[in-house]
């Protein structure tokens, strides 16, 4: 069988554009989000994005200050204990963004009817609030009845609301391991990568490790993303960074202020993106401009023994490495 | 007789107060999920913690969690699933006794907005708020699902208002039976806890009331950082402070300290 | 934290009544089924069940035989490689039991519903067939508008069909392995456990091996069962026999045609009831009745390495058997 | 030139060859899943192949496997999911490239009957059949949603009617536009392979007509055999027996010989 495993670059290259509907994120603004695709993103000047988030991260965060996102919907749009996203807000309050609100469950259950192919998906949520009298996408309308709007339970008789499904053009989604047919296993919660991955209509996978097809044949009710559904796998270590990955390594608390800190001004943004998006030339040395004691500390954390039962199968970096197709890295 | 607490520490004890043993409880990050593990550590030891991440069983360890999925709650759990089971499944299905939800406004029918903050009234035209917070998140959820649900939120002029600019999270809306004719599972908020007292709705008119104050705050401190016309109830209470084993418990769970900066 | 491990006897006395809405079945007919409780249903002579099967199994096909159900709800009502259900299809056809036919995914979709608590769930599926059409629980109407009615799609205008939930008063689920509080880790397809699980009032969880919650928080994205929306756990090894349970044992092919034989016919039926249901006093009785050759046999099967990661956790027998509460076996 | 097979055999190998590499196809028990894992070992290798239980990426072992969740399958599956996303996800949502389903009857539009034989008409209330059958199953999910499917029926009278008694999966209805006014994602049944040969449906009468025999079959055979007045097609041709190549990888999927008996 072929492998899937791309370089990040050839990814982006191939399954992005311009004024696309881009879907990504994971688990919460903390963990498990594919930023690194985000970054390459960046590198190759995409932009106009329409952004489906189920709750913000660090890479709408980074997309966003960069302006490289016309208009995003999400969940939740702050970086939980980390505080408000400055580069998010920042581009909305300066109008360069329009954010569509929807709590978290709106967002799971709008990808849950993508993923079945739904015309609709009832709301018995966000229904009664602003959440469903205010488009941002239409904001002239006012009490709007198009963005969430009822239909009539043929049981009872009574109304409640209507979520539109999300069909977005391409998911980046961040898992744990991946074997080199995409076949993927996440730990820590789903949040809702699941339905993401069968509601776009393509999936790129970057994993933090690739493993032999033997582990997942070990642990396939682990496996909730199987290979038939995914058009590649990157292999990019640390691809959360810096949020974390349950098992794999910690949040980096520091970097996470710091770059929050600097996404909140132009300048900032400006410097975070050359040091942090332009500045590496691969792989290689992206992980070396996380810096190596940086990550033995973040690997070290009290989660690691959550990859325990998989480690005899992690491909080592070399050989996971010579797996990519597609040139340069 | 108790050791100095802070105005939040107070804050976040009376919210654990709210929670009984054995219920089914969702929290989110920060002073939520410090308020219901601390009420787990405490008097609570058989809650069914949860957050919305679909984290099942655990117990933060090496400090406040970053996020609801932060490695410090994942180091022990005992099952991870998916949003859409914990939001879905468990809260918005109307399973959920009680979750825990933040406010940057709250208006006098416990109705929360965390989504900005305006120059006045939106308008009928949509437009950006001048200072954009985090959305509506899972809150909204809760809101709409729970059983009922409470509301903690620093006591502040600028947050207690007549009426909020954006409804992120319904509590009773325009008061009344304007909840219900919306037709949600959920009970709507049953307590504001703040950093001087406790309001409660009444049960007719859902209009929050001023239901106690704390040892160290009074009626007319409360009432001057209200924005509406608050009423004081009939049966109008001071809370009973921290006990030892309570502040012990709650800095066993605020290992670093966040209530008491 | 107190064990939630009772006896069978105990969880069929606390939990069941004549007349309930019972579910139960699991990944199929020949796989997963907690049919170990539905022969204690018949222990204690329940009857007059309204049983929601996602699909027939054993169970369903012997307590139809032994006419304990008046009504029942499936998508799938044979026994696959095993054939047609004798004992399902004789008290359909004698009129003893009235079933009402949806899809497999309607059946899922439903219970789907139910968990979600909506009044309805959008229906692509079964709508312009007599699964639409028909009603058995409402015979006379023709064309029946209300087993599947019709919905508008807010977005589209078009029509589609609305599927009514499930809320069952007890689901009895077989699943692998379980700790004392009920966090449950399933081996193999869940096929709707998950739905179910969180669909019915009550979930009774049926165990061929009960472990430490070490095993749980070693692989807690397993464990699709929290502990926290489970009342009670019985440890029974080999619940699913004579049906298979991926990596603890195989489908007892044997077993599985001379009762579907035997349920063919009124006194087979009551035969079958007296040997293998009736004739044991308690679960050593019960696995004795299987026999210790052929549970070595069907243990071996090529699927045991599925189990290996967890066999450190496993309790043994009389440790298991001890944690039981609630009296006689 | 090839070996002896059986008519069952072949009409496994002629659905197979319907089934192109790289395809989202999903199988289920029995002569579907023969047919489909044949075509995986003989000229499909890339087929992504599932079953309605979600098990992805499994090749049976040790003989036809007694269920779609049968630890034959389960011994090497690479992922277990579920109904939901195999049945919804992946099928419901229009996504799955091609399925097998069987039929107990199947009419001139190619609707299939697996629920049961009534003594005639149901009439106007519902009443149990005399025969029962193993209800729609994965069937009608297939028949909505998949983008197109094949229908694999022993050819007899009794199986070839007019008229189903039952939809329990819908094929072309009433013909013409019939299946199109109902609003499904999938394109409906390519073709009904049997015993005896294959029929394609008219492209705007969605009509089954013969369209080829196979090599031990003929028109004469088919038509007494078929329940309604079926037409044969213009090009009507007879399909290549089967390769001994063929014979070899279909008899490897069917280690336990299911097909000679």
């Amino acid at each position: 069988m072929p492998t899937k495993v791309i370089t990040l670059a050839e990814a982006v290259r191939r399954y992005t554009w311009d004024g696309m509907q881009y879907a990504s994120g994971a688990a919460l603004p903390v963990g498990s989000d594919a930023i690194a695709f985000g970054r390459e993103l960046l590198r190759q000047k995409r932009r106009d994005l329409h952004a489906v988030f189920h709750a913000n991260t660090q890479q709408l965060n980074l997309l966003a200050a960069a302006g490289a996102v016309a208009r995003a919907e999400c969940g939740f749009s702050g970086l939980e204990g980390f505080g408000f996203a400055n580069g998010l807000r920042r581009a909305i309050e300066q109008g360069r963004l329009v954010l569509e609100d929807f709590s978290n469950l709106a967002m799971a259950l709008r990808l849950l009817g993508g993923a079945l192919n739904w015309p609709f998906v009832p709301a018995t949520v966000n229904i009664g609030s602003d959440l469903q009298y205010r488009r941002a996408f239409e904001p002239g309308i006012h009490p709007n009845r198009n963005k969430i709007p009822a239909v009539t339970d043929p049981f009872s008789g009574r109304q409640i609301g209507a979520f539109s499904p999300l069909r977005p053009d391409l998911a980046a989604i961040h898992v744990t391991l991946a074997d080199s047919d995409g076949n993927a296993i996440m730990l820590g919660t789903e949040w809702s990568r699941f339905e993401l991955s069968r509601a776009a209509k393509r999936v790129v996978l970057l994993a933090d490790a690739l493993v032999h097809t033997d582990c997942m044949r070990q642990y396939p009710n682990l496996v909730r993303i199987p290979g038939i559904i995914v058009e590649a796998v990157v292999y990019w270590p640390f691809a959360a960074w810096p949020q974390a990955s349950p098992g794999m390594y910690d949040v980096d608390e520091a970097h996470m202020k710091d770059m929050n800190r600097a996404l909140g001004s132009e300048e900032g943004a400006a410097a975070y993106v050359r040091d942090y998006v332009d500045s590496y030339a691969d792989l290689d040395g992206y992980l070396e401009r996380i810096g190596t004691g940086k990550r033995a500390e973040l690997s070290n954390g009290a989660t690691a023994f959550l990859l325990d039962p998989y480690r005899r199968w992690l491909l080592p970096h070399a050989e996971a490495q010579a797996l990519s197709t597609g040139g340069d890295a | 007789m108790s050791s100095a607490y802070s105005r939040q520490e107070m804050m976040a004890i009376a919210t654990g107060r709210e929670i009984r043993d054995g219920e089914l409880a969702i929290f989110g990050v920060g002073l939520s999920m410090l308020a219901g593990y601390f009420a787990q550590a405490c008097h609570a030891p058989g809650v069914r913690a949860m957050t919305e991440g679909g984290v099942y069983g655990a117990t933060p360890v090496g400090g406040l969690p970053w996020g609801i999925e932060c490695n410090r709650l994942a180091v022990n759990a005992v099952s991870f699933t998916s949003a859409l089971d914990a939001l879905g499944c468990l809260v918005a299905s109307g399973r959920c006794d009680v979750g825990i939800i933040g406010a940057a406004q709250v208006d006098r029918f416990g109705n929360v907005n965390t989504t900005g903050i305006w120059d006045g009234p939106i308008g009928e035209s949509y437009r950006p708020p001048k200072t954009r917070l985090t959305g509506a998140g899972g809150a909204n959820d809760i809101a709409c699902g729970a059983k009922r649900y409470l509301i903690m939120v620093s006591h502040e002029p600028k947050r207690f208002v007549e009426r909020v600019t954006y409804i992120s999270s319904p509590g009773y809306l325009d008061g009344g039976d304007a909840r219900d004719r919306v037709g949600f599972v959920g009970g709507g908020p049953s307590a504001i806890i703040t950093t001087l007292g406790i309001l409660r709705p009444d049960p007719q008119t859902h209009e929050f009331q001023l239901d106690a104050y704390f040892p160290f705050s009074g009626v007319d401190e409360i009432l001057a950082n209200t924005g509406w016309n608050l009423q004081v109830s009939a049966g109008l209470r001071v809370v009973p402070e921290p006990t030892l084993q309570e502040l012990a418990a709650l800095r066993r769970v605020d290992q670093t300290g966040m209530l008491r900066r």
